[in-house]
């Protein structure tokens, strides 16, 4: 039964802000790709794209949602990148009974408190990037940290989970400093790290912050003095911006490179072609064209357009394509897919355009997000 | 040795840093002030200008292979030119009108420059690095000082006092002055009141643009990198004394220096500090510190 | 701060068209749309007291807008209290802010008014960034709308849109009251020459309290009301953008003009709604839109209008 | 001082940056008197006028009226107790019309100023009154023009009855005639002469002849301090004021 | 009557049907009158009748305006008004225009000189001592009459053949009015020219050459001075006294 006789998938995403290259309209061709990948019709109906612009503002973000379901039949919400655009949507989603597919944002509530029956968080979190990124950083000898941290519930929660890691591990945090959000100057923080004495500079921000800190982390003398940076959320697109004179030898985390084999090179190659050529894919693209994807099938198999069958639906049925090839659907939302620890090569290591990185090692899903049992998701069993 | 339980040596340090900023807020409120004094308006879109003119540095380096030096005089150039096209067709038509009019047409003027970059070169910021005469630094023994950052302070220091010597100091300065009260009775006396307002215009922005290409190897040049700043800009011209060039060269300076503290104490402050010290300096003197009037 | 010269429009029975409508147009167009409009067309009213008739440039009313908003959100998400109740201690706070803001500021004129509103509401902006109770980026979500009075229940749409346009005709019925009140006129003078007014024996620093507190009050109602159509109350609320939106609403409406800042709030609102798929170019648009109006229709959408509907006899 | 005086200043003294404006002035001003203030240009006056109605704050020195000591009463609260300035610059409310210019001061003593809530339509009782003072001063064919589009004359004559309008005790004008044409003088020498019955005026002109025909009493202002006081004729006899002051051509060039 | 002769051969200034408008009011209908070389011309009308805005409309300052005005022989109605007071004219307007953000001394040296055989700034102060003293004062806070005096004096400078004094003796002392008609004169002789708007007609007779009476918008009538006595009913009655 399809209430309304199609099936029409609304991309909500950041199109001319920060967040705009990382996501932005990327996602949009990502969606379209897994549209006509899946055969464009469903149920002998076109499948709609519509998409917009949240700006990254959750009054926006949640007002386009509630028109999107009251007026334009729209079945599904996916990428939402911005915590704050995602819990919007996530509310609005949950009391009209549709599913929300977020791949962009960040933060872990979206899977504990903020969780919801029909909400799914795809790509990657804070916490997969912590295990990634900050265990790595302390295993191999970074046990004193000092964190920069962008001054919005993201930036926190990053630290937050990147510190317990580090703590875990037998690192100790020898402070923290908040950074207003957005930030281009990061002079004065970065000179508090370095009087902190502390190996390990962790950067609790993404984006434009992150690349500026970067950037003036080596301005200032500090890399050479030997502390070291650890970009706790970084996306290919930053490491582009940055060119690999800066970001060269960083660690991070990520769950998607398209360099990886085969198929993800050749989806890559045709997301490329499509947004005009010169382009690689974020993970947040590669996420967002699997998001989709997998909706499309469930919703064939589960024969109707109701989000919460939909949803259930999604959980059952396994997911693998080139994004995840083993990926599967928990009770709290969360799609739990491997990540990849990836260092970044040095300019002479690269082959080209945007060889940028060398994987170092896989982490299994399991191991990379927050195991269940921790999870405060009212929907969990316990 | 610390003061306030901050070693004395990072204080210097960020002091210093606080400085390096606050010439970017002076060249910037610097030429606010300028438009502002003469025009009777208030620039909203000179955060875009300004970043235009780092774009253009950016530009002009990767499609004519003009570097750094080249770019400090190109990109002043062609922002004066692009601000002279707007003063001419626009903002001409708006003096006799509430200064309102003319804050809305440099709004939505801003808003359209920025939008275009936007569309054309994203959000996430282009790299541009520091020219190799200036690149490494001086170990000051309290910090790590890059050279480029303390060629930013003196070149900035120059213009400001260059300006402000021409401005207060020659007749030039005068006519500037007197034409923001009752340009029809200034241009009555002979003087060409209209080519004075572009000119001025002109020179204004273009110290804008100077100021992104100063920036643009601190900061990565992206289109947003001017409406970042506006609003602060805005704050320092209110407190130094709305259209006083004095004002806004040493206010824009302080400001830098007591943000610059701030962020040592009380960081998640450090963007509010800026107003808090305006309400203050406003009820105490309602013109702002060097305003003459209320 | 001189204006385009206000447009007065009294006649009963355009009003009566309008109000009529209001009340039929959620049949043909999305009802959370018109609710969004009327948020806003009330903001801009609220703000264009200030601005049109009292000739004072407040930059900072998104503070009484947001503030509002996030107390009612508070009050009926956490304390469970009705719409009512909610929306009267998003009112008082609104009132109370503006009487301190107002008092601080109203003794500074022109670009000094609007930059000390600028600043104290970046200071209130700080606050709601750093304080708990707001929950940052996110803010308050899903607040639920209630009973109203403990009948009528709001989370149906068009409940919901006729208490916001019972609301909504009522506060500008009373603005426009305020304006053309004896109190109105003493304003006009005093926007007119402040020091003629005091020489004729008026508290000139009175008269602008009371109507920076009206208008705050009434920013605040907006924003109480935006809170629980959107169920949301969110740091842009309380951000500078919101004060220049309202202040573009406004303008682009017809300054001092009984209607034109409700035409302006639908018409921005417009925009956004229907530009909101295409990135960048919506900004570009907006801005060309500004750049348009500001070189041509400069006495705002009803200024334009007005001599037409003059014509037509709408308007006396 | 009784009920003789009605505004006394005691060493009033002014300075600005270090310039003595006014300085030590006692002036005592009879009720029910027109009282003048001449003197050149800077002597003073308009700053007398300014720290009487409290416009300026005195740098030393007192300012009683009817008795009562207003050294540090605000502005506004001097002219709800009767006494009201106009300024040497017109002053008129632009964008209101000129009945409404004279209303919104009738409008004061009503006493509906602060109801926001009560529709504007209780203004027009005031109308008849407005339109007999528009009337008194010769500006009544202009009714409901914006006073903004008057010429510079006919906006002195519409401050002159919204001054009016107030029916004050006191009465304080700054330089009424300037700019009016002969005409205009005329009638408001008129006017001033038939307000002046139970009313007390101080006035600063520079039309001698207006001087001589409607004070009682002239004091003559040079350099801040008072040079001279007494009726026309005596001044006018003063070798100090004639020289200071009037010229001594001031019969050839004299006012119409 | 001889000099009259001789001084329509050399008309400085010739104003020929001259239309003003402020928005939709049409303030100027038909403005005609000549100005002769050397001469002191006055605009006698009442209150109202568009004495300034032919000033304005002069000096090219005021709104719209056709018509023609010519200036030693250039028409000017179609030039910006900086080229207008670089072919020789000088405006001293009715509000006075004193800049507040300038001293006196810095509002006294403002006008650019245009020509040469202006007065020089000693020569200026030695005709108005007062403001000498109030030099570094700012401009605004001068007494109402020193800021008249201060706006006669400024444009003494400048060298402009032709002066345009809008009402220059309002608000000021008898003494200083009877100062400025020595002035005048005094210009007069030095061979400026000198088109004046007076209210005050006896101060005028004292200076003038002829007069032209204004109403709606219209020149209605010359006189010239010498036989003002003997028009001096007709005047009256034109200007209402
Ligand atoms: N705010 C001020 N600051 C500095 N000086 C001032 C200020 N106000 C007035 N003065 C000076 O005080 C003196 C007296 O000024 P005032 O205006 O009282 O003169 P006045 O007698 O009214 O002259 P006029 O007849 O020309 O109007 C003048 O020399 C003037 O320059
Ligand atoms: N800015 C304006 N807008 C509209 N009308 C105006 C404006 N300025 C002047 N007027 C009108 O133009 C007419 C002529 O004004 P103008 O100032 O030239 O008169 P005037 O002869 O100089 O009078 P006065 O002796 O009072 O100075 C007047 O009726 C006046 O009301
Ligand atoms: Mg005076
Ligand atoms: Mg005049």
């Amino acid at each position: 039964q399809y209430s309304d006789g199609k099936v029409k998938i609304g991309v909500l995403t950041d199109l001319s802000g920060t967040y705009s290259d990382l996501a932005g309209k990327g996602t949009i061709v990502a969606a379209q790709m897994a549209i006509d990948d899946f055969g464009g019709k469903l149920n002998g109906q076109t499948i709609e794209l519509i998409s917009a612009d949240h700006q990254n503002k959750a009054d926006i973000a949640s007002g386009i949602a509630r028109k999107w379901y009251d007026t334009e039949q729209v079945d599904v919400i996916a990428e939402l990148v911005t915590t704050a655009a995602a819990i919007a949507v996530r509310e609005v989603s949950k009391e009209k009974g549709k599913v929300d597919l977020v791949s962009g944002a960040a933060s872990t509530p979206l899977t504990n408190d903020k969780c919801s029956a029909t909400g799914f968080h795809w790509t990657y979190d804070t916490y997969a990037m912590a295990v990634g990124t900050g265990d790595a950083v302390v295993k191999s000898g970074g046990k004193t940290w000092f964190f920069l941290t962008a001054d919005y519930a993201f930036g926190h929660n990053l630290q937050a989970q990147t510190e317990r890691v580090v703590k875990a591990n037998g690192g100790t945090v020898k402070g923290a400093v908040k950074h207003p959000f957005p930030n281009s100057d990061f002079s004065s923080f970065l000179l508090q790290a370095q009087a902190s004495g502390a190996q390990i500079i962790g950067l609790a921000n993404a984006g434009a912050d992150t690349i500026n800190a970067i950037k003036q982390a080596k301005e200032f003398g500090i890399t050479q003095a030997g502390q070291s940076l650890a970009g706790l959320l970084v996306f290919i697109t930053d490491v582009h911006s940055l060119g690999l004179e800066n970001a060269q030898g960083m660690m991070l985390t990520t769950g998607f490179y398209w360099d990886m084999d085969d198929q993800t090179r050749a989806w890559s190659k045709r997301w490329s072609e499509k947004m005009g050529g010169g382009k690689m894919p974020s993970m947040v693209h590669a996420g967002t064209y699997s998001q989709v994807l997998h909706y499309l099938k469930s919703t064939a198999a589960a024969k109707t357009d109701e989000g919460i069958k939909v949803a259930d639906e999604m959980r059952k049925l396994p997911i693998a394509d080139f994004f995840a090839k083993n990926g599967k659907i928990r009770a709290d939302g969360r799609m739990v897919h491997d990540m990849y620890l990836a260092q970044v090569k040095k300019p002479s290591e690269s082959k080209g355009p945007w060889d940028y990185y060398k994987i170092v090692r896989t982490i299994p899903g399991d191991e990379a997000y927050q195991p269940l049992a921790e999870s405060t998701c009212p929907l969990v069993k316990k | 040795m610390t003061i306030l339980g901050i070693p004395t040596q990072a204080l210097f340090g960020q002091l210093l840093l606080g400085l390096i900023n606050g010439a970017f807020y002076a060249m910037l409120s610097l030429g606010l002030a300028l438009i502002f004094g003469l025009l009777n308006i208030i620039n909203f879109s000179h955060g875009a200008l300004y970043m235009m003119g780092a774009f253009v540095a950016w530009l002009a380096l990767n499609f004519l292979g003009l570097g750094y030096w080249p770019a400090l005089i190109v990109a002043p150039l062609v922002v004066a030119l692009v601000g002279i096209i707007i003063e001419r067709t626009m903002l001409c038509r708006l003096y006799k009108l509430d200064h309102l009019y003319g804050l809305l047409l440099t709004f939505g003027l801003a808003l359209i420059i920025e939008g275009l970059f936007r569309e054309g070169y994203g959000v996430s910021g282009q790299p541009y690095s520091v020219p190799k005469e200036l690149a490494g630094g001086w170990n000051l023994g309290f910090m790590f000082l890059p050279i480029y950052r303390g060629w930013v302070v003196v070149a900035s220091l120059v213009l400001c006092l260059g300006t402000w010597y021409a401005i207060e100091k020659t007749k030039l300065g005068a006519y500037l002055r007197a034409g923001t009260e009752n340009p029809t009775l200034v241009q009555a006396f002979g003087i060409n009141v209209p080519l004075m307002i572009t000119l001025t215009y002109g020179f204004g922005v273009a110290l804008a643009a100077i100021a992104g290409v100063l920036a643009a190897p601190i900061y990565q040049v992206s289109p947003k990198m001017g409406s970042d700043l506006i609003i602060v800009v805005f704050a320092v011209v209110v407190i130094g004394g709305m259209g006083s060039i004095l004002g806004s060269i040493v206010t824009g300076y302080m400001l830098g220096l007591v943000e610059g503290l701030t962020k040592v104490f009380y960081p998640e402050a450090a963007s509010t500090v800026i107003f808090m010290v305006m309400v203050v300096v406003l009820l105490i003197k309602p013109a702002g510190l060097f305003g003459k009037g209320a | 701060m001189t204006l385009s010269p206000s447009v007065p429009s009294r006649q009963k029975p355009f009003i009566l068209a309008l109000i009529g409508l209001g009340l039929v147009l959620p049949f043909a167009v999305y009802p959370v749309f018109l609710m969004k409009g009327l948020c806003f067309g009330l903001f801009a009213a609220a703000f264009n007291l200030l601005l049109g008739y009292v000739g004072l440039l407040s930059f900072g009313h998104a503070m009484f807008f947001g503030w509002s908003a996030y107390l009612t959100a508070y009050a009926a998400k956490e304390w469970g209290l009705t719409p009512e109740i909610a929306i009267l201690l998003g009112v008082a706070l609104a009132t109370v802010l503006g009487a301190v803001v107002g008092w601080l500021a109203i003794r500074r004129q022109g670009i000094y008014f609007a930059m000390i509103t600028l600043a104290l509401a970046q200071l209130g902006f700080f606050v709601a960034v750093q304080a708990p109770m707001t929950h940052g980026e996110d803010g308050i979500q899903g607040v639920p709308r209630g009973h109203l009075f403990g009948l009528f229940d709001l989370s149906d749409t068009m409940t919901m849109y006729y208490f916001v346009l019972a609301v909504f005709v009522a506060s500008l019925l009373f603005l426009h009251r305020v304006v053309n009140s004896p109190f109105g006129q003493v304003l006009k003078a005093i926007r007119d020459n402040e020091p003629r007014a005091v020489s004729l024996g008026y508290e000139v620093g009175r008269y602008k309290l009371i109507a920076f507190v009206l208008s705050s009050a009434f920013a605040g109602l907006a924003g109480s009301l935006k809170s629980l159509v959107f169920q949301l109350a969110s740091l842009a609320d309380v951000s500078w953008h919101m004060s220049g939106e309202v202040v573009l609403m406004t303008l682009l409406g017809g300054v001092g003009t009984v209607l034109g800042p409700m035409v302006g709030a639908f018409l921005v609102v417009a925009i956004q709604d229907f530009f909101a798929g295409i990135g960048s170019w919506v900004i570009i648009i907006q801005g060309v839109i500004f750049v348009v109006c500001v070189l041509l229709f400069r006495s705002g959408m009803i200024g334009v209008l007005a001599p037409w509907l003059k014509r037509r006899g709408i308007t006396g | 001082m009784g009920d003789e005086f009605i505004v006394e200043t005691r060493s009033l003294t002014k300075e600005f940056k270090g310039f003595v404006a006014v300085s030590d002035v006692n002036l005592r001003v009879r009720r029910h008197t027109i009282h003048a203030l001449i003197g050149p240009n800077g002597a003073g006056k308009t700053t007398c006028f300014n720290l009487v109605t409290k416009f300026l704050t005195p740098t030393k020195g007192q300012i009683l009226f009817n008795g009562t000591d207003i050294t540090h009463t605000q502005p506004a609260a001097i002219a709800r107790h009767g006494m009201v300035r106009s300024f040497q610059i017109s002053a008129v409310f632009g964008h209101l019309t000129v009945l409404e210019n004279v209303r919104v001061a009738l409008q004061r003593k009503q006493g509906k100023s602060f109801q926001f809530w009560r529709s504007g339509e209780c203004l027009n009782e005031l109308n008849t009154r407005a339109e007999e003072l528009i009337e008194a001063v010769g500006v009544a064919e202009y009714r409901d023009t914006p006073a903004g589009e008057l010429s510079y004359g006919r906006k002195r004559a519409l401050e002159i009855a919204t001054t009016l309008a107030l029916d004050p005790e006191m009465l304080l004008l700054d330089e009424p005639m300037a700019g009016m044409g002969a005409e205009d003088v005329r009638r408001t020498a008129d006017l001033i002469r038939r307000v002046s019955a139970n009313r007390t005026i101080l006035m600063v002109e520079h039309n001698l002849s207006v001087v001589a025909d409607l004070s009682d009493t002239i004091t003559v202002l040079k350099l801040g301090r008072v040079l001279a006081e007494g009726s026309y004729a005596e001044i006018s006899d003063n070798p100090e004021v004639v020289e200071a002051y009037m010229g001594s051509g001031h019969g050839a060039a004299g006012h119409g | 009557m001889e000099r009259l002769a001789m001084a329509e051969s050399e008309i400085l200034l010739s104003v020929k049907d001259l239309h003003a408008h402020y928005g939709e009011s049409h303030v100027l209908h038909g403005m005609s009158f000549d100005v002769p070389k050397g001469e002191v011309v006055t605009l006698l009308g009442r209150n109202g009748v568009g004495k300034t805005t032919t000033m304005r409309c002069i000096m090219g300052i005021a709104g719209k305006r056709t018509g023609s005005v010519k200036y030693s022989g250039t028409e000017t109605i179609h030039l910006s008004s900086n080229r207008i007071a670089r072919l020789g004219l000088a405006y001293c307007p009715e509000e006075r225009g004193i800049f507040s953000s300038l001293s006196v001394k810095e509002n006294m040296v403002l006008p650019p000189v245009i020509k040469p055989g202006g007065l020089s700034l000693d020569e200026v102060y030695e005709l108005f001592p007062r403001l000498l003293e109030r030099g570094s004062s700012q401009g605004t806070k001068l007494s109402g009459g020193e800021q008249q005096m201060l706006a006669i004096a400024r444009i003494l400078r400048t060298g402009a053949d032709m002066l345009l004094l809008d009402e220059p003796t309002e608000g000021l002392a008898p003494v200083i009015v009877s100062h400025i008609g020595d002035i005048i004169r005094t210009l007069r002789e030095k061979g400026f020219t000198i088109l004046l708007v007076e209210q005050n007609f006896h101060f005028a007779a004292t200076v003038a050459d002829r007069h032209y009476v204004v109403e709606h918008g219209q020149v209605i009538d010359m006189i010239p001075n010498e036989s003002l006595a003997a028009n001096m009913d007709k005047l009256k009655s034109y200007l209402g006294v």
